[in-house]
This record gives C-alpha cells, structure tokens and sequence, in this order.
C-alpha cells in the first residue's frame, strides 16, 4: 500500500471539476468534453506505445473494436448495461490484441506502423462489405443504462460525461503509475536501447507485448465511450485518418506525462471545431500549421511547458 | 484463359502506374529516411498543373497532341520540382535529426497544408483533361480492349525506371548517394555535401510524384482528395518492396498489381482490402519487406 | 528519440501564451455560447462537403446554390408564391459547415450547431451515414432539420415516429426501380446486365434495389457481373476490362461524381460503351460536362426531377438563370435539391402563422405533409408520415453535339407512386413482393 | 581453481572473411585477462560470441561448467556474464540512475512489475552505493547526455556489474577515453572488480594499461589467438611485438565487428 502522489490527487481533483461542470457548462461543451475525454483514453495508449519508441498507425482497430462492441452487443445481443457493453469491447479487444501482439513485437520503427496501419484497414474493409451491419453507413447505438439508472431525456450527456471521467480516471491513475514502474520504464528503456536491455537480460518481446495489450484495451475503451456518446458507430472508425489523429493528438501533448493527452485532446478538439466553424474552407490547412509549430517548437509536446515551469519554481 | 490474359494486361498496366507514383516515395526515404506522406500531394499537385493547363491548352484552340503532352510532362515536372524545393529547404531541413517516425508526422502536416492550399488555388470543380487519353485511341485484344495512353503509361514507368535505376547504379552522384544511404556520417566526414545532396533528392523525389499525378491526370477527373487516396496504396507497395529499393518498388508494384487484378477478374468483393493482406503477408515473412536489408547496430 | 533542440526562451513565451490563450478562448467562447443569432434574422446551419471528393461535384455546388437562394430570399426577388422578403419576415442568416470527417464528428457539429451557435434550423447533409447519426440527435434537440440529399432507405425506418427530421427529396430506391422501369419500357429485349458500383454502402444498396427491380420488371435478365471499386479510385482500368469480358448490353452504375464521370471517360474510350449502354442514376451531374465523352444514347437520371430535369416553372426558370448568372454554369442536381431545401424552409416559415421566428414545433407542423412549389415542381411531403417528399423519377438519354450542346432525349417520368414503397413498406421487401399499392400511371 | 570459462574450437567467418578461427581459450575463477590484437583482429568478434550476441559459425563455448549452446545475451546475463561495450550502450534520454534502477530491477530476476516504482529505496541505495564506487555519483540525476565520455564508460561498466555477474567481459574500457583520464578510469574499475573479486577478461590496445592490470594477455592476430600466456612473455614475444604492439593505432576510429 503506497501514499497517494501528488499527481494522483491532482487527477482526482481534475476529474471531479469535470465532472461538475457538467452541471453549469452548455450541453454541447458536456459533449464535446465526453468526446475529447473519450479520444484521451485512445490517444493514452499511443502514448504508451511511442514511449516504448513505436508509433502505430492502427490504434483505431481496436477503437473501432470497441465502438462496434457497444453497437452490437446492444443491438443483437440486447445487452443494454453501459460498464457491460464496455467490458465486452475490453474482451474483445484483448483476445485479437494478444494474437497480433505476437507478430507485432517483432516490429519497429515504419513496419510496425505499416503492419498496424494494414490490420486496422483489413478490419475496414471487412466492416465495409458487412452490408448487415449497415456497410459504410453504420449503425445507431441503443439507449443504454448504467447499473440499472436511465438517464432520461436531457441528462444523457452528463452522466455519459461521468462514466468517461470515471473510466478515464481509472486508467490515469493506473498510467501514472505504470510509467514510474519497472515494466514502464523497460519500455522506454527498449526506446533507448535495446542493445544494453537485452544484455541486461529483460526480454524485450515480453515487455513489448504487456505493454501492446495495454494500449489497445485502452483504445477499445475510448471507441466504446465514442459510440455510446455519439450514439453512432460506423467503419470510418477503423481508417487510417482517424488512427492518425490519435497520433496527432499525442505529439501534440507529448508522452511526458499522463496528463497530457487529455489536455491535447481538448485543444485540438477545440481548434478542430472552432477552425471548422470559422474557417470551413482551410481548417485543415490550420490543423497542419499547428502540428508543425509543435513540432519545431516544443518537440516533446504541449506538456513541455509545464514541466518547464515547475523546473523554473524550483 | 481469356481471364488469365486479362489478370495479366492489367497487372501489369497497374503495376506500372503503383511504380510511377511509388518511384519518388522510395528514392527520397532511401536517400533521406524519410517517408514523406506528402507525396500524395505532390501526385495531385501534379495532376491539377497539367489538367489545369491542357484543359487551357486545347480551350484556347489548341489541337497539336505533342504540345499537350509536353505541356502535361512539364508543368507537373516544374511545379513537382518548385513544391520539392520550398518543402526541403522551408520545412524539412530545421527537421534534420530527428526521430524517423516524428518526420512522418511532419509530412503528415504537409499534406493538411497542401490539401488545402490546392484547394483555394484550383477550388473544388473536377477538372478534366481526357483529350491526350481519348487521343491514343485503342487496341482490341478479341473482347479486350486497352487504350493507347495506358500503354503508353507502362513504358513511362519503364523510362522512368531504368533512368533512376541508371541514375543510382552507375553516374557518380549515383556513387555518392548510395555512400549515404550507407553511412550518412562517414560520407559527411569524407567531405559530401550531404545537405546539398538531401535537397536534390529530394527535389527529384517530388518532381516523380508530380510526374505520376501528371500521367494520370487525363485518366482521372482531378479532384479535391486525390491525393490521400493514393498515398497508402503507394506505402504498401514501398513497404512490401522494400523501403529505399528502386528494384524493390518495382517488384513490389508488380505483386500488388498482379494480386489486385487477379482479385478483381476473379473474386471483387476482396478488391478493397487485397493491397493490405499483400503487404501483411510479405512483411510476415520478411520483416524488412522483400528487398529491404536490416541495419546492424554498431557496439 | 532523437536530438530534439531545445527551443529558445522567446519561442518557450510565445508558445506559452499561446497555448493558454488557445485553451482559455476556447472555454469562453464555449460558456459565452456565442452571440446568439438576434432578433430580426433566422439563423440556418448549411452542412455540405467542403473538402474531399464529394465536395467537388455536390458539397459546393449546393452550398453555392444556397448562396443564391438566400441572397433572393433576403432580397424577396423570388418568383412566386415566395416573393416576400425573409422567411416569415426574418432575414436569413446562415453558418456553413464542413461536412467530411465522418458521422461521429457530424454529430458533434451538428450539437455545436444547435447549441453553441444557436442556429434555428439545420439544411444539410450529403452522406447516409451522416443522416443515419444525425437524425436522432435532431430529435433529442427538438430542432427543424432538413436533409436535402442523402438517400439512404433506412433513414425514416430506423427513427421511430420522426417530429423534426424531413427529407424534401426521394431516396435511393426511387433511382434504381427508375432505372428498371425505363429499361423496360426503352430496351425490353435486352438480357446481360452487369453493373460497376463504388464500394460502400450507397453502391451497394443501389445494386441490391436494382437487381431485385429488374427481376421483378425484366425476369428474363441475367447478371453477369458487377464491380465494387474503391470510393474516389479515379481509374478503372482494370474494372473495365473485367466487364468487357462479361459482355454486358447494359452497365448499371451508381458510382457518383468525379468518379462516375472518370468511369464514363475510360469506358468510352476503352471501347465498353460501344459494347453496353451505360445507366447512370445520378449521372446528371455531369450533364455539362461531359461533351462528347459519353457516347449518344447514354441512360441518365438526376435523382428525381432536378437539374436538367427540372420542369420548365417560373421558380425552375429564375433559379437556373440566377445560379447559372452567379456561378458561370447552370445548376446540377445537388444545386437544386438544396435551392428544394430551402424553399420548403420558407414555405414552413411563411406558412407557420408565427409572430416573428416561428418555433420549430411551427415549422415541423407546417411542413409535416404539407405541398409546396419548388424548382422541381409541386412537392408534397406525403412519405414516412409526412416527413419525405414524394417526388416522380425522371430517366432520359444524354445525347451531345459540338453545335448545340449537351441535351436530354426519350426522357421519361415516373410518379413517386410508382418508384417509392408507401409508407411502412421495408423498401427491398416491397419490391421483392412485385411493388404493391405502386400506382404507375 | 575452476574454469568458468571454456572454448574449443570457436571459429566465425562472415562469408569468405574470418573473423575468428580455432580459439582455445580457458579461463579460471578470479584470473583478470587481458585480449590485445591490431584492428579487426577478432577480439570484438571473440566478446560478441562468448556473450551470445554473435552465434559462432562453430566451435564450443563452456561457461561456469555448463555447454552454451545457441543461449543470447539476455540468458546468459541470467547465468552470470555479464559485459561492458566499446560504445557505451547505455539509454541516452534516461537519467543515470534510471539507467542503473532498470538494470537493479532486471537483475533481480523476478517478472517486472507495473504497479510498484521502480525506485524503491533498496535499488537506490544500491545504485548510489556503485556511483559512489566509480565516482559518478555527481551525475546520479543528469540524464546520460549530460555526461562526458569517461562518465559513460563507467557507468556502461557499472550497469555490467550490477546483479553480482561470475564473469565480466570488458570491450575496450579506455578506448576513446583521453590518455590522462585512462589511468583514473582503470584504477576505479579495477578497484570496484576486485572489492566485487570478479573473473574479467578485458580488450586493450595500450599495452602500459595491459601491463598495469593483468596478469595474464591473449593476443589475437586475424582471427586466431597467436599468443596466450603471462603479460611480459607475450609482451615480448617477436610475433605479437611485430603483429600487435608494433603497431601504432588511433583508439578513437577503432571499429566493432558488429
């Protein structure tokens, strides 16, 4: 049993302003919150992967995965539980990422990223030829419950704002301190060199493959949250463009600390639909200009700065 | 049999554009270590310069078929080389050093940027430039028929080929750029302006992809979004070639495009995702793609 | 990974100041709920492809259409029943919206629309997918929504006894079993039919409605083969040669936009349409610009009575010359399928007997089954309950030459009766029963 | 005295090349051996072999008794060989003592955990404690970038040592090392080897550092070892002075095998 650290308070403390303003803030901030919280939990898990110096192009199989849990176990298996349906996409998820993780761990670098990308575009274009499952269009999600409470008409956000920050909690907590422990820091290790880990007798393939399965259990949660929030799920959740965002967003926060996603995710989706609304013609132009000025200015992401002041205080 | 002769027509006609628009792909990541997702781009950026300026060329009158070519061939080369150039020398050359995959992401961002910029240059209305397609008429094989520009298509990508294979085996430049591509330092200690030779790469690089856009512009009608279709297609033959081999892009496109054809003339319901299992399938069992080599760790 | 250089002290500030900036503006901006739209105009949020494959041949043309519309509206230079200014006397006002990015990012917009920039109504929306997911949402915000062009059968079906949600054109049944009609009545003797769709959803409804019309109308036909080439693939080489080998009379296409007019292009020049006559559901949209790249003789439709197959009206008349005066070229179908959109907007405004902004329950009342003129002629809302317009199909033959243009022959109409299943007819299940209740004079 | 390390017969050729041939090499408990040999002699050839980082072309290696087969560097580690790298290997974005409570953590054995730090106050006392021993204690919370060449060196050695190995394999401890700093970096290292009375074999080209440290010297000439004996003997012998120590060498452009 260990004292709490002042990161794990601070975190509970920011999850519970979250959750309150979703008591004052407008209905569509409520939303967007959801949504941003909801891509931080996938983005987490890329994070965790470029830590052990791997980028994948393809954490949208497994949020995908998880969006289509949550479509389907409501739809044909009539399982209406939230925290259930969300459990199956974490079921789900880890069966197939534990039988790609064997072959994955053996790549690095632009192979891994192919090799992710390609699987992710399968899933794709296998969902595309499911004309049962709606094709390209996708389909609704079913109304669903939590622990037997309905959210009725109006309250639906909120408590969909609630159940995000409660799960993405859970997983901050456990990065936090996951990044500080032995398995954690092999990964960075393996990022470093994997010469001297090997000598070091740690097995790189074993390290690598906890830590894929880990990432991707988080990716299904964030698309399960996605598909309950938006109450939709369709393929373009498995496309490359999307698994890119998640990389975006990462760079854009940095792999630092466990914060960080959360607080690139809001920023980008707040660029996104202010740059979309103002700008319907050249947001992505914008979106682009950013992403370069992160990375010629602050290489280890948004969190930099932070960091930079506490080195300042001290 | 009639479908075995079709699989292989087409394949092969496929193949040959996969390695016009992967050529420029593969020459800048060998040289450079970069895998320059703006590549897509620089295709569209092409195929809108020479679209735009046939379709000027014969509105205004025009009707000689070599000026349209001509016309085709330079302008995606100028406006290729001039995007090259400002992206290297503007963009890429502060990002020298960094990490391999960060540089993606860089390119990543270039092609935001360009999408958009084409966009307000050229607006969003398909242009069309099928004059020089319609142009080299036909060729009947009993049902079969094949048009003359996509014949054409294969001997460019033969051309264009053999000049960059010409180019990297046997000129002195060619000496040089391989002594990079196999130990950037020590060439730099031996005195080559690695830099220099970064921006020509990759100038060439982008002139290819604008080439590839060009040749395919009178096929297609040139629209906004072209150029992300393209790019991962282009990856997975790189990546299944083997990243940094001319040879290997070659190769790589004739699999892809013998597979894809052989999937459409017998079964098109895999159409969409046979380039992806290609790829998967290569890299399963051989890791650096088929004529990629694995770089030793100095200790 | 790598040596990443340490940014200078300035740039450290600057990035600084502006990543707070970014993150605090954002959240006012948000709490502020931005100005809402003020009294005297009637705020509409237009949502249309802007970027991508599908804003080229569509997004843009609509969104250019609405540009037009509105400028008249606000003007009252509209022919009548709408010469007045304004919607009910409110200027209109609009706020447009990229809508690539997938259904999940539209949902979020389409809130952001509804309640961040407080619009009164929303007109919009070119992908099913996109008016799959919205659809409920607009329900749940009890806002004015009007689909102007997606096509999906599924839409009213899957929204339980709808409120707010309308579609002021038909959907993508009406097309296919078009199609088969005009097949019948122009080509009866003909028997291979093979057909090249875009690989999603749309192509392969399309197909599906198609074969099943055809087994109904031609049962003698046979299927000799069809494509599904990726969406925005551009060349079809491949694809072509494939259906030259099947030795079609007739290739039904569904395939949209730049890429419809591509296939065309190739299958011309590749010798395909000497061979088979092509049938294009939505190939007006490339009326003029095909010149002389579709063969003479080329089957096309335009999703129901627009564009070249608009009725010759004064609305119709007015809106091709302003469009054309605005635009440099004359409307397409997605043009006026959004000028529909729009007018039916006013109709419920003008119509609604509000004082002032008509409420949405206002405009949801007034339009729910209502019949209203439009540039495709006299609309009347009277599917899915009143919440769809039911519109006649129009086919014709694309015959083109230097002199006098582009123009449309052997057209042929059929009443909605006849191409769309009455209310609570699953629309497969309808036409696999041999079309009951349908009404083909 | 028992052998801990045993070959017979190890030969590595890379195509037509030979890079090692028909090495006969025993080694006993506690011995510190020095190997010396002109460039592309094959000594890194011989360490990357011994520590499984390289599978001989043929030949037997024993160790501590027991036959190693195809066994890599991560089970032999587990064994108790342990090596030091020419090039430092070590994780450069990491601080020192990360780098060393990583290699703590792993020596331990156990599964890594993904709960618990992996600063726990044993492992830090223990890394300080062989900070302390190479005098880097100062650099305990820079990261590895920070620290100048010599630093590296010791803590590559240091991060060897850890999780008590029987034997230590050290490639080139002084090479690109300044010549005023060799001797400082040697003393510590062998102060620290003996405290820890471990079995060392060590690559050297400066032959005052050989004379100074070891009691025994293999010399390698093009792959096959063609003098094993006490240092002066082989110091002196006409062959070794003539194919090895004769030479004159730059340490800094001195390449691996690998």
């Amino acid at each position: 049993m260990m004292r709490l650290q002042k990161t794990e308070i601070l975190l509970v403390v920011t999850a519970l302003a979250l959750g309150l303003s979703s008591l004052i803030s407008p209905d569509w901030l409520v939303f967007t919150s959801t949504l941003a919280v909801a891509a931080a939990l996938v983005v987490m898990g890329v994070v965790m992967l470029m830590r052990a110096g791997l980028i994948s192009f393809g954490q949208g199989l497994f949020y995908c995965i998880g969006g289509y849990a949550v479509g389907l176990g409501g739809r044909f298996l009539g399982v209406t539980d939230a925290l259930a349906l969300v459990g199956m996409g974490i079921v789900a998820t880890v069966a197939l990422a534990m039988l790609l993780g064997l072959l994955l761990t053996r790549y690095r670098e632009i192979f891994f990223a192919m090799l992710t990308l390609a699987f992710s575009m399968i899933l794709y274009g296998i969902l595309v030829k499911s004309h049962g499952l709606g094709s390209t269009d996708g389909f609704g999600v079913v109304d669903w419950s939590i622990l037997g409470y309905q959210p009725d008409q109006g309250d639906e956000s909120a408590t969909g704002l609630w159940l995000a920050v409660v799960l993405a909690l859970a997983a901050a907590l456990f990065l936090n301190r996951y990044f500080q422990s032995s398995l954690g820091l092999a990964c960075e290790a393996i990022r470093e060199n994997e010469v001297r880990v090997e000598y070091m007798g740690i097995s790189r393939r074993q390290v690598l493959y906890i830590n894929y399965v880990i990432a991707a259990a988080l990716g299904s949660i964030g698309g399960s949250l996605t598909a309950l929030t938006a109450g939709h799920v369709d393929p373009t959740m498995a496309y490359w463009t999307i698994s890119g965002e998640f990389v975006f967003i990462a760079l854009l926060g940095g792999t630092g600390h466990v914060a960080a996603p959360f607080i690139a995710a809001f920023i980008f989706i707040l660029v996104r639909t202010y740059a979309v609304e103002l700008f319907p013609n050249s947001w992505q132009l914008i979106l682009g200009v950013v992403l370069l000025l992160i990375i010629l200015f602050l290489p280890k992401g948004i969190w930099s700065l932070f960091t930079r002041k506490q080195r300042a205080q001290a | 049999m009639l479908t075995i002769w079709a699989i292989l027509i087409d394949g092969l006609i496929y193949a040959s554009w996969l390695f016009l628009v992967a050529a420029g792909l593969t020459v800048i990541y060998g040289v450079m270590r970069i895998l320059n997702m703006a590549h897509g781009s620089l295709y569209a950026l092409g195929a809108y310069a020479s679209a735009s300026s046939i379709g000027w060329y014969y509105a205004s009158g025009g009707d000689q078929l070599w000026i349209a070519f001509a016309l085709l061939a330079g302008c995606a080369i100028v406006i290729g080389a001039i995007a090259g150039f400002i992206m290297e020398r503007g963009i890429l050359r502060l990002m020298y050093g960094r990490d391999e995959v960060l540089m993606l992401i860089v390119t990543f961002a270039l092609l935001l940027i360009l999408e958009d910029l084409m966009k307000l240059v050229w607006g969003t209305t398909p242009y069309f430039a099928y004059q020089p397609y319609a142009a080299l008429g036909r060729f009947n094989f009993g049902v079969l028929t094949v048009s003359g520009y996509q014949i054409m298509v294969v001997g460019v990508s033969v051309v264009v080929g053999t000049i960059l294979w010409f180019w990297l085996e046997r000129t002195r430049t060619g000496k040089i750029l391989r002594s990079i591509i196999h130990d950037r330092e020590v060439s730099e200690a031996m005195g080559v302006n690695v830099r220099r030779m970064f921006t020509m790469t990759f100038v060439i690089g982008a002139s290819l992809g604008a080439i590839a856009g060009g040749v395919t512009a009178p096929i297609i009608s040139v629209v906004p979004g072209i150029g992300v279709e393209v790019i991962v297609v282009a990856f997975a033959v790189v990546v299944t070639g083997g990243l940094g081999s001319i040879t290997g892009a070659a190769i790589g496109a004739l699999i892809v495009g013998l597979a894809r054809a052989a999937s459409i003339h017998t079964m098109p319901e895999l159409e969409l995702f046979i380039i992806y299992a290609v790829m998967a399938l290569v890299l399963i069992f051989r890791p650096n793609g088929l004529f990629g080599q694995a770089t030793a760790r100095k200790i | 990974m790598g040596h990443s250089l340490q940014p200078k002290p300035w740039q450290r500030t600057l990035l600084g100041t502006a990543t707070s900036l970014a993150i605090a503006s954002g959240g006012i901006m948000g709490f502020a709920g931005s100005a809402s739209a003020q009294e005297g105009t009637f705020k509409v949020g237009l949502v249309t492809f802007l970027s991508g494959g599908a804003s080229g041949p569509f997004g843009v043309p609509a969104a250019q259409a609405a540009e037009t519309v509105i400028k008249a509206i606000n003007e009252g230079t509209l022919p009548a029943p709408y010469n007045t200014k304004g919607v009910n006397g409110l200027q209109l006002e609009s706020v447009v919206i990229d809508e690539a990015g997938g259904p999940t990012k539209q949902v979020e917009e389409y809130r952001n629309l509804v309640q961040r920039q407080n619009v009164d109504a929303v007109i919009g929306y070119i992908s099913s997918g996109d008016c799959l997911a919205v659809s409920p949402v607009a329900e749940e915000l009890k806002t004015f929504t009007i689909a102007f062009d997606c096509g999906t059968p599924r839409l009213f079906p899957e929204l339980e006894s709808p409120k707010y949600f309308f579609r002021t054109g038909l959907d993508a049944t009406a097309d296919n079993v078009g199609a088969a009609h005009y097949l019948k009545e122009t080509r009866p003797d003909i028997t291979r039919v093979a057909g090249i769709q875009q690989n999603y959803a749309w192509g392969q409804d399309s197909w599906n409605d198609f074969q099943l019309s055809m087994k109904q109308l031609m049962p003698g036909t046979e299927f000799v083969d069809n494509q599904t080439p990726q969406i925005f693939q551009g060349s079809y080489g491949t694809e072509i040669s494939a259906l030259q080998t099947s030795r079609p009379e007739i290739v039904h296409s569904s395939m949209w936009g730049g890429d419809m007019e591509a296939f065309v292009a190739q299958a011309n020049v590749r010798g395909l349409l000497d061979q088979a006559t092509a049938v294009l559901t939505t190939g007006e949209s490339g009326f003029n610009r095909f010149k002389d790249q579709a063969p003479d003789g080329t089957i096309i439709g335009g999703r129901g009575p627009f564009g070249a197959f608009m009725p010759d009206n004064d609305l119709s008349e007015w809106f091709s010359k302003a469009y054309e005066a605005q635009h440099g070229v004359p409307p397409s179908y997605p043009s006026s399928k959004m000028a529909q959109a729009l007018l039916a907007l006013k109709y419920a405004a003008d119509n609604s007997g509000a004082e002032g902004k008509p409420s949405d329950e206002q405009l949801a009342s007034t339009l729910k089954s209502a019949t209203f003129e439009s540039v495709s002629g006299t609309v009347r809302m009277a599917l899915s309950g009143g919440h769809q317009a039911l519109q006649p199909m129009y086919y014709g033959e694309y015959h083109y030459s230097p002199e006098t243009g582009p123009e449309l022959r052997n057209v042929r109409s059929y009443t909605g009766a006849c191409v769309s299943p009455p209310d609570g007819h699953d629309a497969q299940e309808w036409i696999k029963n041999g079309f009951p209740e349908a009404n083909c004079n | 005295m028992t052998d801990i390390l045993k070959t017979e017969g190890l030969s590595r050729y890379f195509g037509a090349v030979v890079a090692a041939e028909d090495i006969n090499v025993t080694i006993t408990d506690g011995e510190i051996v020095g190997v010396i040999g002109s460039n592309g002699a094959g000594k890194t050839t011989f360490i990357n072999m011994v520590t499984g980082y390289l599978p001989p072309s043929s030949g037997v290696i024993n160790f501590d008794g027991q036959r190693i087969g195809r066994l890599g560097p991560r089970k032999l580690m587990r064994r108790g060989l342990a090596r030091s790298f020419q090039i430092p290997q070590l994780f450069l974005e990491l601080s020192v003592l990360d780098n060393l409570t990583i290699a703590l953590s792993a020596a331990e054995g156990r599964q890594l955990n993904m709960i618990r730090p992996v600063r726990t106050p044993e492992r830090i006392s223990a890394a300080d404690a062989i900070l302390e021993q190479m005098n880097i204690i100062q650099y305990r919370d820079e990261m590895v970038t920070a620290m100048p060449q010599g630093a590296r060196k010791l803590l590559d050695i240091a991060i060897a040592m850890l999780g008590d190995p029987k034997m230590l394999l050290l490639d080139e401890p002084t090479s690109g090392v300044s010549t005023d700093e060799k001797y400082t970096l040697m003393d510590t290292v062998m102060e620290v080897v003996r405290r820890r009375g471990l079995t060392v074999l060590f690559v050297e080209h400066d032959m005052e550092i050989v004379q100074r440290y070891v009691t025994r010297v293999l010399a390698f000439a093009s792959g096959v070892v063609i003098k094993d004996g006490a240092v002066d003997e082989v110091l002196a012998d006409g062959q070794v002075q003539e194919l090895v120590t004769g030479k004159r060498h730059q340490p800094q452009t001195e390449q691996g095998d690998v």
